[in-house]
């Protein structure tokens, strides 16, 4: 099939089977709330677009992914990014056993097991190195003790992936490894954390004695930084996908249009600079994407892509905030002439942790400098 | 981290009491934990605090002696506003006591200036100001509401938007459109044929809309007289222009100083994150914002004193609240930024100044607006 | 540095081919002292360099086969530009072969192609594109320069303006409006009626003005009939900011190279100034803008190659233009920054790149013009 | 007089005395091309407008220098600063002996002898303190070895102010001394710099064994560090004058103006905020011009200035050759309808260097870390 084609058939087939009340919603929404959309795409084999067609996903190179989201977002469809599709499975196909493999790649497609993500603690954030929940093994399984925290749905997920110390003795990096691990398992406590929005997706979790079955090892003991790594760069491709600017972007200029802003050549300039922002992003992400097609990995340079589209989403949410006026502090929906429900104040704020999340964009700009620009330490 | 208005301004005996004796006013008000528990809250401040303020004189910190009022110059005000902006105080000192009553001040009826103001500065009562007619309009010339004279009076009809503290006022002073021009009218709270509905901001206030379906108002409610409410209005809009860079200031100050601190001690790599050099000139862009922002409230404050102008002023009150929200906004920012991951939590200070900055950067017209209008008043020397 | 062009692009052995052999065309063409050398000296270029591009066939880089040129994708093309950007090499390949000899290709007149493409390509001959009628403008429907019919043929009037390479031109195709749109004509250098005038740039080159009173071309001359002027233009204008473009990603690229190796070996407090975590990011946001660039031009390259649709070229090359412009003045700005004092005085090669940012970035319309362009040309997704 | 009259006659004696030809000019003009000029101001008794009157000086308060440089600056005069006026002539005042000021503040304030400044040398910019150049006391002369760079104007000067290293074991800031040396001595060489303007007010003076007397100290041996910083002081609130940016914004107005763009509003936007820029660097400059005109020191906060200015500067110069369009690649002057000439080229080049002498702005943002929001080092 054609690109050409097979764009429009994506277009016709989100607008005949997404449901219409959840366009452009208030608030992003979760991946359980969306759960029977999630099965329409399951159904459909368009779960994965970045995995191989081998393991079920849709094969898509660098460009047709993009235009294949684009179709999402230009729709209004705004959900969590399911981190076990985009960075868990690759890194499953990776470096997981064949067991793994067999196991958990069909159930992450369906979503019969839903995911998070146990990375960062209260004291190892930009140091991500420094963390220091640990994973002894006793007989068959590790005993997990410790604290994650900026577990993004933990109260919905079934499982965690996970980094843990497991060797306290060897240098930072070198006694860390990656472990799946059940979120009902008894030991682990939930706490969710408030954010500057009102929603709480983000959750602390709470390790005390939690036990995971040796065999939820993914790769070598005392392996995990590698791999940790690779999905740092992983997700920051994700993080620094275009489409993380683009939906605010499309608010935007909703918003300027009601408000008349489209002849008004001071908006138009901030605006259209905004716009090739994002375009030049786009033309970029496929040149990093491509090497991931190529099968290659993604080194350090993949954080610029982060420092681009987060400080460009930031600087469109600035724009929003200032052509709305008064009514941008109203911690209230905007309905808009098209039914869309716009609350600046909301992308305001969630556009400001952009730069932190991930590895601030101090620690990404610290890591082109040393790696690429090969500056002295 | 120092304080440079401590370490090359200078102040007088006076100032430097309306100073100490307004921090410890906040401090004993209560701290951030006060403004969280009363987010969402109608009226969105304390009643208590209210009382508080007017026993000890400062709800008329703005009106002349002959009143009664403590009748300090700007520069004085703006010191005991700045405090208020450092404790993120809610109370609505510039809205209700300096703009709604600086209305009736300088209004031409007297009758009203002697029943109301001493009501006000006991705390007593609380008139609110409707004047807005659209979203990031700054017109003063009233044209959606109009005032129809009646038989001893008027009947005023249409919508004012943005009004800040509508919750909690007594009364409302309104500017509608006649023949004649913009008049101001006292409408009591309740008044048949109007309607306020709130809407919540933010920050945890509300903006009120003040609904006026032929509301009647005898002739000796009129505030100030058909024709002479626009020149009030741009008086008092001024005036809280300038109060509100002043609350910008204290917000932006304060925010500055709690992120410096945590950079101070938060610890990465084994050393506090605040010994990083990026981080060090992001915290100094901040800094030298807000002392732009002290410099340029310094000097409109000594605009205003030095002249009732009403073209100086304007001036003077677009150039301080161009700077003050657009530092504010930045300064608040950066300073989420500063705390990383746990500035975007709800537990965490530094997103009230945030909030705060944002519904103060965005009333009395954002600093994109008062670029303009500074751009329109002030002829280039080219 | 790492190359991040060899680090994560594939090129094709074409492609690495052309890269390679212009790298090394340039740097046997002499290093910046040529270039200083050259500063003010009429024509601005080298006549020796030109015609040992020829001898390589460049001078067609962009004629299709059937006349014998190398007829090169832009995908190929700009990689050869490029070359020249980080040599700034100031032979005019894109202005006079890309762009004059272009409206001569795409023009309507097959006589004028087999008289010209020839000897242009051997280097014997070369014409200048005279088009803009006013500074800052973009517009190619011709207006103030007029084509009057005559006998047998046209008389020209007017002023075009910002012709580089004017010096040393043969001949300038020359837009005019005609009653029935916008026409091309060749007119011979020192034809009776024109004058030239050379103003020198800050890089060391020249545009010229070309004034026309009443100069006779003949039928035979016109380069593109009344009417097809505009869309020639349009073409040829679209595919020098795009050549353009690739110019001044070299340009920025050398600059950036040069200052990371100078930041690493220039020592203050006992330390490379490199190791500064300040400057590290400064040199790092120029990284970005360099890496930006070179997408937004593959980008272009690729929908050049695709199609000849004007309108999508139109948006290619605006987007192009537009974040190189902008970079490479950010990144030439940023370079002499890092480089401290030193990088403000003529012996440094640093300030080279500056001037030449600024001549490429300025020439074909600016990036706020491109931007301007850009948002007019593509609807919102909205 | 009152301020007003003051301000009045002060434009009128500029409109009656300054020549003509000499407004606008395309570069800056020096002290030495503009003698006739000085000599006025001289008899008129402005030559100082910041010293007391004592000395001789104008004795204006911080508001009343700023106004009075307004008049000039508005007249399209521009003349570069004399330093000595600036800056050696305070420190004298300070710390120079009786028959030291009795000697050489005359001198300055007739212009009998012009200054230029010796501080920097090629491996000391941003280092001042790792100054190399030498000077070794034998007998009743100082013999001074080494090289300056970015000397202004050392082609033109009868005299030098300078920091030289008296002792090579002390610590890096306390082996410093300032000397007062003859410009005609034997031994020195001068040679001066091309900037990208293609003007060459810079120098680099060359010491090869040349004598200076040893009562041309200023100060005590090895002290010259604490002067070499207080006048560093002075220099950053010279450098941070609100006029650096004063004049090219009106040239960018009459610009703009030709260009008919000020009714157009993407242009406006940024012009009015440039002019806001430097009218709150105004309100921020006499802030610390009080505290010198209260007789106290300014200490490191004095970075701020420098910053604002410097980089409010660039952002004129950058918007003046936007607007010029092609034009403003040209190297010529351009004539505008009121008969002022201006190169936008030049004044973008000459805005580049700003941030960095002086003290490059990354250096006066270390230090405001520092020494003001006390940022661990």
């Amino acid at each position: 099939m054609d690109e050409q084609a097979f764009r429009l058939e994506v277009r016709q087939w989100i607008k005949e089977n997404f449901p219409e009340e959840w366009r452009f919603p208030p608030h992003r929404l979760s991946l359980r709330q969306t759960e029977t959309w999630q099965r329409k795409l399951y159904e459909k084999g368009w779960s994965a677009p970045n995995w191989p067609k081998e393991y079920g996903g849709m094969g898509l190179t660098a460009y047709q992914q993009i235009s294949f989201q684009q179709a999402f977002d230009a729709h209004g469809i705004n959900i969590a990014p399911n981190m076990a599709v985009t960075m868990l499975g690759p890194l499953l196909i990776r470096y997981g056993t064949e067991a793994q493999k067999q196991y958990y790649l069909p159930r992450i497609l369906s979503g019969e097991i839903r995911w998070c993500q146990g990375y960062s603690e209260p004291g190892a954030g930009s140091d991500l190195a420094g963390l220091r929940t640990s994973a002894v093994l006793q007989g068959d399984h590790f005993i997990v003790n410790g604290q994650k925290i900026w577990t993004s749905y933990a109260h919905e997920a079934d499982m965690i992936f996970m980094l843990v110390r497991t060797d306290k003795e060897a240098k930072k990096q070198e006694g860390i490894s990656f472990l799946l691990g059940d979120m009902k398992a008894p030991g682990i406590t939930i706490r969710r954390i408030k954010n500057l929005t009102g929603s709480s997706e983000f959750c602390e979790v709470f390790f005390d004695n939690v036990k995971i079955p040796k065999e939820n090892i993914v790769g070598q003991l005392n392996q995990g930084w590698t791999m940790a790594k690779s999905l740092l760069g992983s997700e920051r491709i994700t993080i620094g996908s275009p489409r993380v600017a683009k939906y605010p972007l499309q608010l935007l200029g909703k918003l300027a249009k009601e408000r008349g802003l489209m002849e008004n050549p001071e908006f138009r300039a901030q605006y259209d600079a905004l716009r090739l922002d994002v375009a030049d992003l786009d033309a970029t992400f496929v040149r990093f994407a491509e090497v991931l097609r190529r099968g290659e990995e993604l080194g350090p340079e993949v954080s610029l892509l982060k420092i681009w589209i987060t400080e460009t989403y930031q600087r469109v949410t600035d724009l929003m905030i200032e052509i709305t006026g008064e009514a941008a502090v109203l911690d209230e929906m905007l309905v808009l002439a098209d039914g869309a429900q716009v609350h600046p104040a909301n992308h305001y704020f969630a556009s400001r942790p952009a730069s932190i999340y991930g590895g601030t964009n101090e620690i990404q700009r610290n890591i082109l400098a040393k790696a690429i620009l090969e500056l002295p330490g | 981290m120092i304080d440079l208005k401590t370490r090359i301004d200078r102040f007088s005996d006076q100032q430097r009491m309306i100073q100490e004796s307004a921090a410890s006013f906040f401090s004993d008000a209560g701290n951030y934990k006060r403004i969280r528990e009363r987010r969402g809250i109608a009226p969105g401040y304390d009643q208590s605090v209210w009382k508080a303020m007017a026993d000890l004189g400062w709800l008329g910190f703005w009106l002349p002696e002959k009143y009664d009022g403590m009748g300090l110059g700007f520069a004085e005000a703006s010191l005991l506003l700045e405090q208020g902006g450092r404790a993120l105080a809610p109370e609505p000192l510039i809205s209700a006591a300096l703009m709604a009553g600086g209305a009736i001040l300088h209004g031409d009826n007297e009758g009203l200036k002697a029943e109301c103001l001493p009501r006000l500065m006991a705390g007593d009562w609380k008139p609110a100001l409707a004047w807005q007619e659209a979203e990031s309009s700054q017109q003063t010339e009233s044209s959606s509401v109009t005032a129809v004279a009646q038989s001893g009076g008027f009947a005023l009809t249409g919508s004012k938007y943005f009004i800040p503290a509508a919750e909690g006022a007594d009364a409302f002073v309104v500017a509608a459109r006649t023949p004649s021009g913009t008049a101001l009218f006292l409408v009591d709270k309740g008044s048949a044929g109007t309607v306020i509905e709130t809407h919540p901001r933010v920050d945890g206030g509300f903006f009120g809309t003040l609904k006026l379906a032929g509301v009647r108002v005898s002739a000796s409610r009129c505030v100030a007289s058909p024709g002479m409410g626009r020149a009030v209005l741009d008086r008092v809009l001024d005036e809280g222009r300038l109060a509100a860079s002043a609350e910008l200031l204290g917000v932006m100050s304060r925010a500055l100083e709690i992120s410096v601190a945590y950079i101070r001690q938060r610890e990465q790599f084994g050393r506090p994150i605040g010994s990083f050099q990026a981080l060090q000139h992001r915290a100094v862009d901040l800094f030298i914002l807000v002392e732009l922002s002290r410099s340029v409230l310094a000097h409109g404050a000594a605009v205003f004193d030095a002249s009732p102008d009403p073209a100086r002023r304007a001036v003077a009150a677009s150039q301080a609240k161009a700077r003050c929200s657009d530092a504010a906004l930045k300064v608040a920012k950066g300073c989420v930024q500063l705390h990383g991951g746990i500035g975007y939590t709800d537990e965490c200070d530094i997103g009230l100044f945030l909030k705060k900055s944002m519904v103060l950067a965005t009333w009395l017209g954002s600093a994109a607006h008062h670029r303009r209008r500074y751009g329109e008043l002030v002829a280039e020397a080219v």
